[in-house]
């Protein structure tokens, strides 16, 4: 387990950590998710030891280790551009963790003969390392933080230097590398994306503080906050108050419309902000569904992005939804035809204001 | 081709290809300095410059400026690593100051060098009497000259340096360390051969300034006299025909060793 | 606090620590020097240093340094721009070559690079011949000095001055081109302001170097006595007592120039 | 209208044209889309007239270009950095086109205020340049390149340097800018979801050759290689052979299915690639719909990709949908799972072998 016990810092007046507590378990792959600039390489760096927080401490399974050297906390490391020693070959670079430790020639051998196997990298270990493709590169970097079994792996954007094609491949890789090896990761990343597919948990960084601490499904679907909803893109959020509660539903008054939501703990006249992401509403010509909740209205804008777009619809509210090209033709939506929006009462995120 | 290639490249680039042309009067001038002498020296004047060639006194004084800058290098390098690691990687307050404290020997005037050494180094200067108790002896030694030499060229190896360690992303040791290595063995294992060619470099440079040097020598040791002392004695006394011969061995040894050495180095 | 950050600081980095006093053994060598003579001569000897800097001689020749210097760095201004400009912007067959010739005047042994422009441009040299016709003769004139402080300190405003201009990334001249502007109009409005502060301390550290030449220039010219000559003429015939004052005078004289051109180019 | 014919050229053995012919309308949009690397910038750079050519012609409006120096082609240029130039303020960046031509200071002024009140900068007038954010950098620098009124508008990767919320308002920004300024853009990047939005027509480079040209429908939907299909991902690629040929569909024999699709200008027994987008897959429980094609199988791998997986499905061929995060959940799919893919006739997409 890491403990990070309200941790402050502060680097060259530009990234900074401000009363920073979080705790990880053990085996678990916690991403750290922020924008650019929001002091995530330097709680990396911290947690590593390359800098002594100025107040607070790392507790490392009931060791606190703030003052430690970085080499005697036994952490991986991986930087964003994995720093492989350019003077050593591939073996050297993986076996390097072992050989400052004295390990033997014969117990480094085996040891990163494991390694190079369980990532595919045996036709890698004699090259030299300046020759490498970035997906190699980042393999062997891991191999080589792996190598001496450290305690804790920290992940700075490792994904960031690579194509989107290798990036799919080798993001299944960490996974099971993770799986495989029983080490406790921290990853940092900007990628919403990144964060939804890798995490068991989500810490999210903003401006040196973590916003919210959750499962993907708790950062993505249902954030504590209207900050956390705008950086994650929850693109629908209203205001209203609850209006009527019943068992099995609550109906909150947004001014224009009534929406049904699910009941929780709220209570009638409490000022709620209702949230729900564009992928949940489902946008038909007019034909009601079934779902609890549906809204009639004008298109008010289209706004392409790719293969989907987002289609906002005032209904009194603005909806805004994701749509396909091909639906988009399908339903022939152009600004101003009238259409319905229609979602599930449980994809609906209340919060109290 | 080529003539093709130049051709088309004036048309495009009228202002580079004047530019060329300007800047070639630097490069002929060099040209023109240099070759003119090798060859008064070496075509003309084959069996006089031979003759110098072979004069002992000329032998030892080449070699005497030779040994005494590598000694100098030596030391820079010595104590020149260590302080150049640290002004790579660390900020501090005076760091401006160190900066700039380095580099004094690069403009001060070369005699003013050699009045300023010797009045600390001579046998009753404040410095210097306490090195004659160990037996160390500056005025008109071989300590001199190297303590001169060390002076005007140690900054070529330090800025070289800073240079070289600063080249080197420090998150390449902060990986070394978090792999379990003391900063020691970062530095040594990660920093050091990273930073070599520069090093290396740096060290070349040194050598070829200590060489060069002769304002600063001549005024704390006249004697033993290194390679351009005895250039201007000669030419004080014999004038160009007498000293002219030296120049040339001095300039061909030395570039000699100068790519000798660079090549070596590149090799690696 | 300070003593803490300090205490803190060796803690950490033992290594750093321990490195950080080797390297100050550089700079108090270098202190000691400098402050050695400035002590000997403004406070112990004050009386002496200010008849010296009253001497008429000694100002003339001061001054002969400093505008001699002043005129080299001209000239390498004025054709080192354009070679500068080539060389950081074009790549062709030979520049290799270009840029070791440019290096040259570096690692020649100054009295050696004397005698080799003295054998170019005296009076029966094969350029000296020519410009006597002229009207201008180097041997023992202010032109011989212009020329061997040319020589020698070029290389550092040229190599600023590639050094600048490689700094500035082509894309701009580019973008100004497609705005409508010719070669000529973006070197002038893009490139060479961009390069500025490049080129301004090139030509100081150039200046600087200039100032500081005296095995080149004794050679070519002994008469007119420029500073460095002069000092070494007093010490050779007054002792350390005659040159000294004139040491700590240039000196000063250097470090304030030097420093005031500083300034005025970084407020800029 | 730009005409490029035959263009050859090679930068420092990195880069290279080879052989590329394209022609671009006046006032279209032209999207130049390729890989990082396969020589998309230096197209521009060759007819903006940075480099001349090898071999070829550029013509523009009828006047042979290809020896011209760029300040005598009245083209507009954005590097990818934007380069504004960092001693001049932004007023002066922007007249500095209208300044060596020579204008007058108050022409100058009267066709900056223009620009500037169109791009909304006015408050960026008198700032230094070093001071802006990268959109504000843009907005400057698409001023500059604007205000000499060039032919033509070249645009090098324009939104690669901005953050995603920055890009998103200025993608809307710079198409509008296309129509008020009646200026041809060619535009140059590596992002398909931003071709696919700017786009009137794209052509697609790979490796120095131009492989296809086409609206983003044509590209997108109907790559005509295997090589440029996998490039814009469409993940379904099946091999068959005409089996059948009715009046309104055909009939493909994958070996282990039969596909039904458009008829076209198929002859029985021809091989041919049947393509498939996974967006136009719609997965079920296992009820048939009213499309013409729905296979049954069983699910072997879901890939998250963030709000929406790639679920493979294998029904004797394998089929690749997209599926979001809840009807993942809605549906349950699991590995292991029976499914259907059900897929209209008309978003099969066939090309001969």
């Amino acid at each position: 387990m890491i403990s990070i016990e309200r941790v402050s810092h502060d680097w060259g007046g530009i990234f900074s950590l401000k009363d920073v507590s979080l705790s990880v378990k053990d085996g678990e792959y916690f991403v750290i998710l922020g924008p650019t600039g929001s002091g995530k390489t330097l709680l990396l760096e911290v947690i590593a030891g390359i800098y002594h927080p100025r107040e607070g401490r790392i507790v490392l399974q009931g060791e606190d280790v703030t003052q430690l050297a970085p080499e005697r906390r036994n952490i991986g490391f991986l930087y964003q551009d994995y720093n492989l020693f350019p003077h050593y070959d591939v073996m050297k670079n993986i076996s390097y963790g072992l050989a400052v430790r004295g390990v033997g020639k014969e117990g480094r051998l085996e040891r990163s003969r494991e390694l190079v196997a369980s990532l595919s990298i045996g036709h890698l270990v004699s090259r030299d390392v300046t020759t490498l493709s970035g997906g190699e590169q980042q393999k062997v970097a891991l191999a080589r933080a792996l190598a001496p079994r450290p305690r804790i792996l920290l992940l700075d954007e490792p994904f960031s230097a690579l194509d989107e094609n290798t990036k799919a491949a080798l993001v299944r890789e960490m996974k099971e590398v993770h799986r495989r090896e029983r080490v406790t990761v921290v990853h940092v990343t900007h990628s919403q994306e990144e964060a939804m597919v890798m995490a068991d948990r989500i810490g999210v960084m903003m401006d040196g503080r973590i916003v919210q601490v959750g499962t993907p499904e708790e950062i993505f679907y249902r954030p504590q906050s209207t900050e956390l909803a705008s950086f994650v893109k929850i693109e629908n959020v209203w205001s209203g108050v609850v209006a009527r509660l019943e068992e099995d539903a609550a109906t909150v008054d947004l001014g224009a419309v009534m929406l049904h939501v699910p009941p929780d703990t709220l209570a009638v006249g409490e000022t709620v902000r209702v949230m729900l992401r564009p992928e949940d509403v489902v946008v038909g010509s007019s034909s009601p569904g079934s779902a609890r909740n549906t809204l009639f209205g004008v298109v008010t804008d289209i706004e392409p992005r790719g293969f989907y777009s987002l289609v906002r619809i005032d209904c009194g509210v603005l909806v805004t939804a994701t749509v396909t090209k091909r639906s988009l033709e399908l339903l022939s939506l152009t600004v101003g035809a009238s259409a319905s929006a229609i979602f599930k009462m449980t994809a609906l995120h209340v919060i109290r204001q | 081709m080529n003539a093709d290639y130049v051709k088309h490249a004036v048309r495009r680039n009228p202002l580079s290809s004047l530019f060329f042309l300007i800047g070639m009067t630097i490069i002929l001038f060099v040209i023109a300095v240099l070759f003119n002498m090798l060859v008064r020296q070496l075509v003309i004047n084959t069996d006089g410059f031979l003759a110098i060639a072979r004069d002992s006194a000329v032998v030892r004084s080449i070699w005497l400026t030779l040994y005494t800058s590598f000694l100098a290098t030596v030391i820079a390098v010595i104590l020149g690593i260590p302080l150049a690691y640290v002004m790579a990687r660390h900020s501090f307050p005076g760091k401006d100051v160190l900066s700039a404290i380095i580099d004094i020997p690069v403009i001060i005037p070369h005699t003013v060098a050699g009045i300023a050494l010797f009045s600390l180094l001579m046998r009753r200067g404040a410095v210097g009497s306490f090195f004659e108790q160990l037996g160390i002896v500056f005025q008109d030694s071989m300590w001199g000259i190297v303590a001169a030499m060390f002076f005007v060229s140690y900054p070529f190896f330090v800025n070289a340096a800073i240079e070289g360690f600063s080249s080197v992303d420090p998150n390449y040791e902060r990986v070394a360390r978090t792999l379990g290595a003391n900063q020691w063995r970062a530095f040594r294992n990660i920093a050091l051969p990273l930073a070599r060619p520069h090093l290396l470099s740096g060290a070349i440079m040194a050598w070829a300034r200590g060489v060069s040097e002769f304002g600063a020598v001549v005024i704390i040791a006249y004697y033993p006299m290194i390679a351009s002392t005895l250039i201007l004695y000669r030419f004080n006394t014999g004038g160009l025909g007498q000293s002219q011969p030296i120049a040339v061995l001095l300039i061909l040894i030395c570039f000699v060793t100068f790519l000798a050495m660079r090549m070596a180095t590149r090799r690696r």
